[in-house]
Order: C-alpha cells, then structure tokens, then sequence
C-alpha cells in the first residue's frame, strides 16, 4: 500500500510528461487524478494506522542492493508510524492542494506538472523509508524538482533563489551522508530499527561530530536560526504550489528527520546537545518573529513566520521529553496545514492584485470576502488560537519544555505574542479600512478549484482543534518509543 | 602453458592490434574507406567474443613469463574499454566520415585501446611500461589528427605533458626495480611485504614518483593541466575516449601496481600510500570543480569536471590501503558508471557541437526545444555526474565512499567530508548546464539532428545510467568479484 | 669500483654530463644546446661505460646521440622562423622551485638510505659480464611481449608522424567545432 | 662503511637526481618545444642511469634477483623515447606550419 502510494505520483509524472504535446493541457488533470488517488491511499493509511500496536505498519520490504562483501547491503523498506502517518495524510492533502493552486499554469504545464508529482514521491519517499541510504536517497530526490520548479516557474530573482536553496540543502545533506556512513560502517546496518535498537557507541569519529553532521540537514530543511536565509528567498519566488508544499511538507522532512533519526540513534549526543538546540530554538522563535514585523511583502511575511514557527518544532525537540516530542511532532502537522493555507490565500490575492506589497492593499474584504474570511481562519490558526490545531500543538510543545528550557520556552510565547501582533497587523492591513478604487474590479475566488484548496485545509484545521485525539492518538504512539530511549539517557 | 593458452589470454589485445593493421589495409585501398569504421567494430567485436571465451573456460594466471597476467581484473575492464571503444565509434561515426586520415584514426584508436587491455593485465613493469606508452603514443596522434590549429596544440601539449609525466613514472619504476631487483609485480610485491625499515624513504619516494606519473593517465593532480586543453582541443571523439578509456587503463593500473604490486594491504608503507592518494584527491577535486566554475565551454566543463571526477575514484584508492576489497570493488564500479554517464555526455556534446559548431554553453541555452533527446540524455547524464539520484552517479558516490568509510580510518572519514562538499559544489555548474537546457528559451528555434549512431549510443548510456541507478547490484557483483582477483591468494 | 682509473672516470664523466646538462639549461642559442646535449649523451654513454653495459653505452650513442639529436637539427632547421634563442617561459620559477625540489630529495633519499640493508652486507661490484647476448636472449625470452608491443609502437608512430606532416590532400576537415 | 675514495651506487643515484633535476626544470621551463623535448630527454637519461647502477651493483639484489632486467628496461625506454621524440618533432613541425612559431606561451588558443 506504501509503495502505492509511492509510485503513484511518479506514474503520473511519467504520463503528464509523454503526453501529446496538443494535449498539454490535459496534463493538470493527471496531476489531480494521480494526486487525488494517493491522497485517498493516505487517507486509507492514517485510518487504519493502529495506534495500538508497537512499531512499523504496511512495512513493504525487499532487499534492494545485496553487495554483503562490500558491507553495502541495503533493502528497500517502507512503513509508517505514527510519527509519519501523519505526515503522510498532511503530503497527500497538500498535493491536491497544490494541484488545484496551479490549474491555471500555461506555461510548460506538461514539465511543471511532471516535476510537482516527481517530488511528491521524492517527499513520500523520506518520510516512509526506514533505511538510511533509501532515506538519503529520497532527501537528495526531491532536490532537483524543486530547483527546476523555482527557477522556471518563479518569479523575482528565482535563478538566485533556486540555487541558494540547492547549496544550502546539497551542503547539509552532503554532510549528513558522511554520518549516515559513519553509523552504517560502525554498526553494519543501515536499518533504522536495527540502529535504534542496538545503539553505536563508539566510531571512526567521535560520535558528537557525527550527530552534528547529520543535524546539519535537518536544522537547514527545519530551518533555524542561523540556517533559515533560503527559506525566505525561496517562498518569495517560488510559485503558489511550490510554497504550499515547501512549507507545508519539505520543512517537515528537518523535523521528521531529527524525530526519526538523529534522536533515537544518537540518544547520547542529541541529549548532551540540548541546550544548543533548546538556544538554536529560541533565537528561531524570537529572530524569525521579528523579522516578520518589518516584512512589507506580503509572501515574504508568510515565509518568515515560517522560520518562527518552525522553532516551535525545535523547542519542542530540545525538551527531550514524550510532552515535548508530541508536542514538536503536532507542530508539523498543524504548521503545515496552516502555513500552506496561508500560502493558498496568499497566492489567490496576488494571482488578482499582482502585487504582494501590504502597503498597496487596503479594504480587500469587501470585494473578496471568501478570501479574506479564509485568510482570517489561517491567521487565527496561525497565532495558535484556541479551538484551532495551532493551538493544540503550541501547547503541548510548552508544555514539555517549560520545566528543561524555562528562558527558551519563555521566548518561544513571547514569539507567540509577536506573532500576535503581526498576523493581526497584517489581517488589518490588507482586508480591512478603506476599499481603494484601485481594487474595485477584483473578483472573489469563486471557482471550484480554488474553493475546495480552501476548504480542505480549513477543514482539516478545525477538525484537529476541535477534537486533537484525531492526531494525538497517532502522535502519542509514535512518539513513545522515540520519548522512551531519549529519556533513558541522562 | 601450451601455445592455445597463451592465444586464449592475450587473445583480445591481439585482436585489436591484428584489427587495426587490417584496418590500415583496407584504408589504403581506395573505395573501401567506408569500410574502416565498421572493420574497428569487427575487431572490437572478436575482443570482447575472444575475452567471454576466455571467462567461460575460467582460464587464469600469469602467462608469457609472468609478462601478463589473466583474471577477473583483467577481464573487467577488457570489457569496459571495448564497451567503450565501441560506443565512440558508433557515436561519432558521422564526424569520422568527415575526416581524412580516417583509416589512421580508427587504426590508432584499435592499438590504443588494446594497448590498455594489456595494460589492465601487465604484470611486469616492462610490459606496463610499454603497453602504457604505446597507448599514450596513440593517443597524442590522435589529440593532433584533426590537424587544424586547435587540434594540433591540444597534441602538442598533450604529447609533452605526457612524456613528462612518463620519465616522472620511469624514474619511481628505476627506484622500485633497483630495490627488490626484478621488473615482475609479485616479485616487487613480495620484497615490500618484507622492506627493512631502513627503505621506507626511498620506498616512499618510488611511489610518490609512480603515482604522479600514473596520475597523468587518470587526470588527477598534478599531471592534470593537460585535460580541458585537450577536451576542449582534441576532435570530440578523441576527448569521449580519453575521458573514460584512458580514465579507466590509469586506475587500472593503479589498483594493479598499488594493491597488488606494492605488496596489497600491511605493509611498512600501506597507510602512506593511502595517504598520498587521500591528498591527491583532495586536490583534483578542489581543482577541478573551482576551475570548472568559471568556465563557459561545455567541453572545458567536461575537462575540469573529468579532474574533479578522477578526484571522487581516488577517494576509493586511498580507501584500498585501509580496507580489503571494499576499495576496489568501488573503484570499479564507479569506473563502469562513469563510462556510462561521461560517454553520454560526451556524445551529446559531440552532437550538439557539430551542429552548431560552438562549444559555448549559451548556445546550448533551450535545447530541448531543439533536440529533446539529446537534451534529456546529457540532463540525465549531467545529473548522474553530480551524484543526484535516481542515478547510477548516486550509487557510485554513496558506494565508493561508503568503502572508505568503512575502514574506520578517521582521515579517510574527513576525506570523504571533503568530497561530500566537493559534491555540492559541483552540483552548482551540472545543475546550471542542465537549467540552461531544459528551461531556457533558445535563441534560435531550428532543430538540431542527431545522427543514428550517436541516437544509439546515447539511449544505451541512458539506459545504463538510469538501470544501475536503481539495479545497480549485477554490475556490483562483477566489480567485486574483479577486485578479490587482485588480492594475493 | 676499486680501480682508480674507473674512479677518475666516474667524476671526469660525470661532470662531463651535468655540466652538459647544466649548459643546454644556460645556452642563449638553441642550436648551441643541442651541442650540449649531444656531449651530456655521450657523457652519459660514458657513464654507462663505466658500470659495465657496454651494449646500452654503444647503443646511447647511437639513438640519443645520433638519431635523436638529428631530429632534432631537422626539427630546428623545419622550423626556420620560430625563434632561435632558448628563452625561458613564465613558468621558470615553479619549474626551477620543481627541478631543485627533486634533485635535492632524491640525492638526499640516496645518501642517507643503508642500501646495503637491501640484501644485509656491503655493496660490492658484481663481476662484469658481456651483456650483449645476455639481453638478447631476455628480450626473445622473457620480454617477448614487450618487445612484440614496442615493435607496434615503434610503427605506429611512424604511421602516426607520417599522418600528422604529410601535406593535406583535399580540403580542410573541420575536425570538432572551433 | 663507504671507502673514502670509492664510487658506489650513491654515486650514481646522486648524479642521476642532478641530471633528472635539471632536466625537469628544462622541461617546465622552456618557451621553445624542441628545447622541452630535450629536458624530458634529460630526464629519460638519467632514470636509464639509474637503471644501469642498480644493475651494476647487482649484488645488492636479494637472491633471485635480474640484474640484467635492467638493461633491457633501459633498452625499451631508449626506443619509447626515440618514437616519442619522433613524433613530438613531427607535431611540433605541424604547429610551425600553421602558425609559424613553436614557442609554448605563444601557442594559447585553448583556454577557458
């Protein structure tokens, strides 16, 4: 069923590329169909992920590269927990999302198309591998649609930012090889559970170098402070869909991947780390907010509070505690369901206004008022209003580190404070005063690809705020055994 | 050892060498011209026919007085350079039905590359020697053959760097000779195995001098500065050959002379050995990538990124004097994926540039409007250069250094740390070229042809690229079971 | 080397050949270099003289100093307007820091190895032998196959000298793009 | 013990590093290529010399030893060096053809 769900967006890649080429219009309605199809396989996955029941589920597994002289024996295996089910029903969701954002793409639709469901899979392929080297794999997979969907279907500077994305995350990845290696050599496998249960003690290099190496990549894909200037640039001159799944999912392969692996198989080192992170985190929290207050493009403000809300995932990491860690674990659920809507809302005002200059907008309520009434939900989200996911995550996530981290927690809600501050400023900024004459003739998303983006994501919003055991439930479980080892270090 | 035996090993060099005078034969016969390119192919074909023979009948040992040596090793890359030859031929005749001295070129390019196949079985220094300046010889000629001005000082430079490098090698051949007192490899390999302390100097000093001669071959530091004169100056079928053939026959000999020569792993000098070659990557990658940065001709890229590529083996070479047959088996494995992915984009350029008659990476700006095919192919290749995945270029990468990881030497973990960043650098000018292709609009919107032959081969080497990308375990198992030849038994 | 005459031989010889070597490196005129190197050749030939191979000495004289150096006045004669003198390139430093670099490690490497150690007493002269039928019987025997080979390298670079002068008989190919 | 007043094979190996030496820095540094063929043929005398004084003082070999594999290592790199100067020589007249000198920094067509 993983696999499934993995070979479905390449499949559909594959075909929207070999259409006709008098066709090529019909290549977004692939995109959907496929998209759509392995949204309904995620769905399928979280329903029947059984949260009580210890360890890999759907586990589809073979073995891929059977080299045993060379010590290069590496299987192709795939399975979900819950840590990643979620992840898996937030790629599924946003994909269609991001389909849907871009039906009125015209330029080289039958590419553009092609490489969104490339790097559906590429993503679908990190969060569900359980081997190094296939995760490793799949990291570096997902790099070249993402450069190519930047630098073509941008906007602004996007050679520039496409490119700075590429070093930024080929230099951390690259680094991260050397400790996925280093840990495959010492131990002989490149099992992840094999790796979590026999921990290595002792390697080639000392083991904090190792553990450094491979945080590297996540703290950039995260990103955090001081790692995070891609991330801007990038949002900013990405295309609606390519923010939407930047935020919304590639971020979350840092988080997963500290979840995932850094943790459980480095306990030792990641406990000793703690403050750095629990630092790295605040300054994220607290920088990244600030900088959203003095944004006057609208995008970049979005992207910013990106990096804040990012260091949310990181405090909650650096607590070290089963609290914590769930807490982390939600916060990448809900940014990415809410950050992507924001994106969505983004992108719709800009597709009419052309601009993304706040001071230019005024009044954009009166002639948009589903728009606007969706960028008001998104932005009370957002700012981690109660009765929404936000909500719920932040929480628990301060929870956890209030006690380890108090000054870095004590940041972290006065970032939400900020955010506050900001998100409000903006909603007031851009819906509300005067309707200018200049935006007399915009229209209101009225179409039904631009409604259903919408409405899926608000949905999935409100669901999880109201009623959090949908995605506690799943969390908790997998959390636990991660929580188990970290805490039995000291 | 009957006279058949002896046929049977040495059979595929003399193939190509009985094939390239008939070659020469045929061309001084007017009107039968047309007929040398498919006459090459014939030979190449009785090689690679006479060496599966050869394997079937499990035939292996020294012959000719311990002069050559028939193994797994050996047989590998027999395949490997005929694969290779091969694909040139096929990819480039169109070019060659240009050139004048074609019987020559085809004779020149047949002794070259059976001048290897002896190469990756000498056992002797003599015959090493030997077998390794004929095919340098061949090569010059054919750098200069197209004799206009460009081809003609890409001979030039290219002959006497070569020969520097060659009286470089002789010297450290003169030192290890002096010292165990025969030209045979396993005789050398056994006096290192039992060197007195008292020879490390001058033991280290032999090899310092062997490696940078042979470095010339493999285009690593320092012996490099010849590769993006000669790519860029040499006709394009001589620079795809000399980019993988030649590339392969130095590593080749590398393997054979420095893990088996030079008494395998153990030894007063194993580390040190592994340690030059630790450095001389580092410097062919730093090298090669910064130079091929600044660089705006499609050909010197391929020059510098052919450097930085030598650079990434070398990692595997330093590996071997720490690991056992990890080493090796990633060294060859890297070398059949780098024939794959570097013939291909070398093809490609090959075809592109005729058409267009520049090398300027402008001008290579929408080519997928123009010649999707072959855009797609060296995007594919291009990528595969880098080490991105789903390429066979990912495998080699994690593979070789996975081996050099795994001998749990700390300096050959920081080695691999540099060529991991080295990577992402590179990254920076493959991703470029393939951007500039695939989604720049062009400046002019005729099509580009690309003749049958090159078509062929560029669908085969993608098709290579992108199978042991994702099976890359058959051509695994053969460069392991070509690596445990070379160990002493 | 017990015999003084050999001795003096040596350093006679041996100065003979580095001095040479020293003024091919020196000499304004590139005809004038060739002279030197003729003599640094026989010189050499003397040297060779001196460590018993008398078949490698004689043929020295012949090849080096005999044919390659007429390719070489051919070569210089070839080429009436390029120019004479025996200028240095840009490149006279790093190829002077390279040259001393390793002359002094490898003279230093020499002297300071116990090359004794190689078999475990002091080196003593071999007794000299004829070795003319000796290498002959070598190279039909034992290095057969490099012989065979050299004897393809030798033609072929023939063929491939013959290929690069001989005038051209039809148009210019365009061989690669330029 | 070395005799006072004795040649031995430091000797040689001491001469053929000078000579190898001073051919290297021919060959680096020369503008003309018929002089750079000279340093390389320097260069190729002196590892021919050290060839010769290891087999001359053959009684260093460990027993088993080829003292005349030297020679016929020698005899091969004299015909590999007479093929290459050949042909340097004919590439060399080549270029002078088509652009009248011979001189290394002159001939600079090929650069990025």
């Amino acid at each position: 069923m993983l696999t499934l769900f993995l070979l479905l967006p390449a499949v559909g890649a594959l075909l929207a590329l070999f259409l006709p080429k008098e066709r090529a219009q019909d290549a977004k309605w692939i995109a959907l169909v496929f998209s759509g199809l392995a949204f309904l396989v995620s769905i399928a996955v979280f329903v029947l992920y059984n949260p009580h029941v210890e360890g890999y589920q759907f586990v589809d597994t073979f073995d891929w590269i059977t080299a045993d002289t060379a010590g290069f024996a590496i299987s192709y295996t795939v399975g979900v927990d819950g840590l990643s089910a979620p992840l898996v029903l937030l790629l599924g969701l946003l994909s269609v999302v991001s389909v849907l954002v871009s039906w009125r793409i015209d330029v080289k639709e039958q590419q553009y198309f092609a490489w969104l469901l490339f790097m559906e899979t590429a993503v679908a392929g990190v969060f569900l591998s359980l081997d190094l080297i296939q995760f490793f794999l799949f990291w570096e997979l997902e790099l070249l649609p993402m450069f190519m969907l930047i630098s073509q279907w941008g906007s602004g500077r996007r050679l520039y930012s496409a490119t700075k994305f590429l070093i930024y995350t080929l230099a951390g990845s690259a680094f991260m090889l050397v400790g996925f290696l280093v840990l495959g050599a010492t131990a002989g496998t490149f099992e992840i559970a094999e790796l979590v249960a026999t921990p290595v003690t002792e390697a080639a290099v000392p083991l904090t170098l190792v553990f450094w190496a491979i945080m590297l990549a996540f703290l950039v894909k995260l990103p955090t402070f001081p790692l995070h200037t891609w991330l801007p640039d990038a949002h900013t001159d990405a295309p609606t869909a390519v923010s939407v799944m930047l935020a919304g999912v590639l971020l979350k392969m840092g988080g997963y991947g500290i979840l995932r692996i850094a943790l459980p198989i480095l306990p030792q080192q990641a406990h000793d780390a703690r403050w750095i992170l629990a630092t790295l985190a605040g300054f994220s929290v607290l920088w990244g907010a600030v900088i959203t207050l003095r944004q006057t493009d609208l995008k970049r403000l979005v992207a910013y509070s990106s990096v804040s809300h990012m260091g949310y995932v990181l405090l909650g990491v650096s607590a070290m505690g089963a609290v914590g860690l769930s807490g982390a674990a939600m916060q990448m659920f809900t940014h990415g369901t809410i950050t992507g809507l924001l994106f969505v809302v983004v992108g719709l005002i800009y597709d009419r206004t052309h601009t993304r200059e706040i001071s230019q907008m005024s009044g954009l309520m009166h002639r948009m008022p589903v728009v606007g009434t969706v960028f008001v939900i998104a932005g009370l989200a957002s700012l981690g209003l109660p009765g929404m996911s936000g909500f719920v995550a932040e929480l628990t996530t301060f929870l956890g580190s209030l006690e380890v981290h108090p000054v870095a927690t004590m940041a972290g809600i006065f970032g939400v404070v900020l955010s506050a501050g900001y998100i409000l400023w903006t909603v007031q900024r851009v819906l509300h005063g005067p309707a200018t004459e200049k935006w007399r003739d915009l229209t209101d998303a009225t179409s039904w690809w631009e409604i259903t983006a919408m409405a899926s994501l608000v949905i999935v919003i409100l669901a999880v705020g109201i009623y959090p055991p949908l995605l506690t439930n799943a969390v908790e479980a997998g959390i636990a055994p991660i929580a188990q080892i970290i805490e039995g270090v000291s | 050892m009957t006279a058949l035996a002896a046929a049977l090993y040495i059979g595929p060099a003399v193939a190509l060498y009985i094939g390239a005078g008939v070659v020469l034969l045929a061309d001084l016969v007017q009107g039968r011209r047309a007929a040398t390119g498919l006459l090459s192919l014939v030979a190449l074909a009785v090689a690679a026919l006479w060496a599966i023979v050869q394997m079937g009948s499990g035939a292996e040992g020294p012959i000719l007085h311990g002069a050559l040596v028939a193994d797994r090793f050996s047989l590998f890359f027999t395949f490997l350079l005929v694969a290779t030859t091969a694909a040139v031929i096929v990819g480039t005749s169109e070019w060659a039905s240009r050139v004048e001295d074609r019987g020559e070129f085809y004779a020149l390019l047949l002794v070259s590359v059976g001048s290897m196949v002896l190469l990756a079985q000498s056992n002797d220094l003599i015959t090493l020697f030997v077998a390794l300046e004929t095919t340098s010889l061949a090569q010059f000629i054919l750098a200069g053959i197209a004799r206009n001005e460009r081809s003609s000082e890409a001979g030039l430079k290219y002959l006497l760097t070569g020969s520097i490098a060659a009286a470089v090698l002789l010297y450290g051949f003169a030192f290890l000779f002096g010292m165990a007192g025969t030209t045979a490899l396993p005789g050398i390999a056994e006096f290192v195995r039992h060197a007195p302390e008292g020879l490390r100097l001058p033991l280290i000093m032999s090899f310092v001098f062997v490696a940078a001669g042979i470095g010339f071959k493999m285009a690593i530091v320092p012996f490099h500065g010849w590769v993006p004169d000669v790519y860029q100056g040499a006709p394009t079928p001589v620079g795809s050959f000399l980019s993988v053939a030649s590339k392969a026959a130095g590593f080749a000999v590398v393997l054979r002379l420095f893990y088996s020569g030079l008494g395998g792993a153990e030894t007063l000098i194993t580390e040190d050995w592994g340690k030059l070659f630790a450095v001389l990557a580092v410097a062919s990658m730093l090298f090669g990538n910064i130079g091929a940065l600044v660089q705006t001709n499609v050909k010197r890229i391929l020059g510098y990124s052919s450097i930085a590529q030598a650079g990434n083996i070398a990692v595997g070479v330093a590996a071997v004097a720490a690991a056992s047959t990890v080493g090796p088996s990633g060294v060859l494995f890297f070398l059949g994926t780098y024939a794959a992915t570097n013939l291909g984009a070398f093809i490609a350029v090959n075809a592109v540039s005729e058409r267009l008659g520049s090398d300027d990476i402008a001008d290579y700006a929408g080519l997928f409007k123009r010649s999707p095919m072959t855009a797609v192919v060296l995007s594919l290749c291009l990528v595969s250069l880098t080490g991105l995945p789903p390429t066979a270029g990912f495998i080699a990468k994690v593979y070789i250094f996975n081996g050099a990881i795994q001998t749990g030497q700390w300096w050959l973990v920081a080695l691999v740390a540099v060529a991991v960043v080295n990577t992402a650098i590179s990254a920076f000018y493959y991703l470029r070229w393939v951007r500039t292709m695939i989604l720049d609009e062009p400046t002019d919107d005729r099509t580009i042809e690309t003749p049958g032959g090159a078509q062929a081969v560029l669908l085969l080497a993608s098709v290579g690229v992108l199978f042991f990308g994702v099976w890359p375990t058959p051509l695994i198992e053969a460069a392991q079971r070509a690596a445990a030849a070379l160990l002493p038994a | 080397m017990e015999s003084p005459g050999v001795i003096l031989a040596f350093y006679v010889l041996a100065a003979v050949t580095v001095g040479g070597c020293l003024m091919v490196l020196v000499a304004r005129n590139l005809l004038h270099a060739l002279v030197f190197l003729v003599l640094a050749f026989l010189g050499m030939a003397g040297l060779f003289f001196t460590l018993s191979a008398d078949f490698i000495a004689v043929a020295q004289i012949l090849i080096y100093a005999g044919s390659i150096a007429v390719l070489m006045v051919f070569a210089i004669m070839l080429t009436p307007l390029a120019a004479r003198d025996n200028a240095n390139s840009l490149f006279l430093l790093p190829g002077l820091a390279a040259g001393l670099g390793i002359s002094g490690i490898v003279a230093f490497v020499a002297v300071v190895t116990p090359w004794g150690e190689l078999k475990g007493d002091a080196l003593a002269a071999a007794d000299p032998v004829t070795t003319v039928s000796a290498i002959g019987d070598l190279l039909l025997g034992r290095y057969v196959l490099p012989f065979e080979v050299a004897s393809i390298l030798l033609f072929f670079a023939l063929i491939g000298a013959i290929v690069l002068v001989h005038d051209r008989r039809g148009p210019r190919d365009s061989g690669g793009a330029s | 013990m070395i005799p006072a007043l004795s040649v031995t094979l430091a000797h040689y190996l001491v001469v053929s590093a000078l000579i190898f030496g001073i051919g290297t820095v021919i060959a680096l540094s020369k503008r003309n290529a018929v002089a750079v063929l000279m340093g390389i043929e320097l260069m190729l005398n002196a590892v021919n010399l050290t060839l010769l004084a290891f087999s001359r003082f053959s009684s260093a070999f460990a027993p088993g030893g080829e003292p005349l594999s030297g020679h016929v290592f020698v005899v091969f790199v004299l015909t590999v060096a007479a093929a290459e100067a050949a042909v340097a020589l004919a590439m060399a007249v080549l270029v002078y053809r088509q652009r009248e000198t011979v001189d290394l920094d002159r001939i600079n067509l090929l650069r990025g």
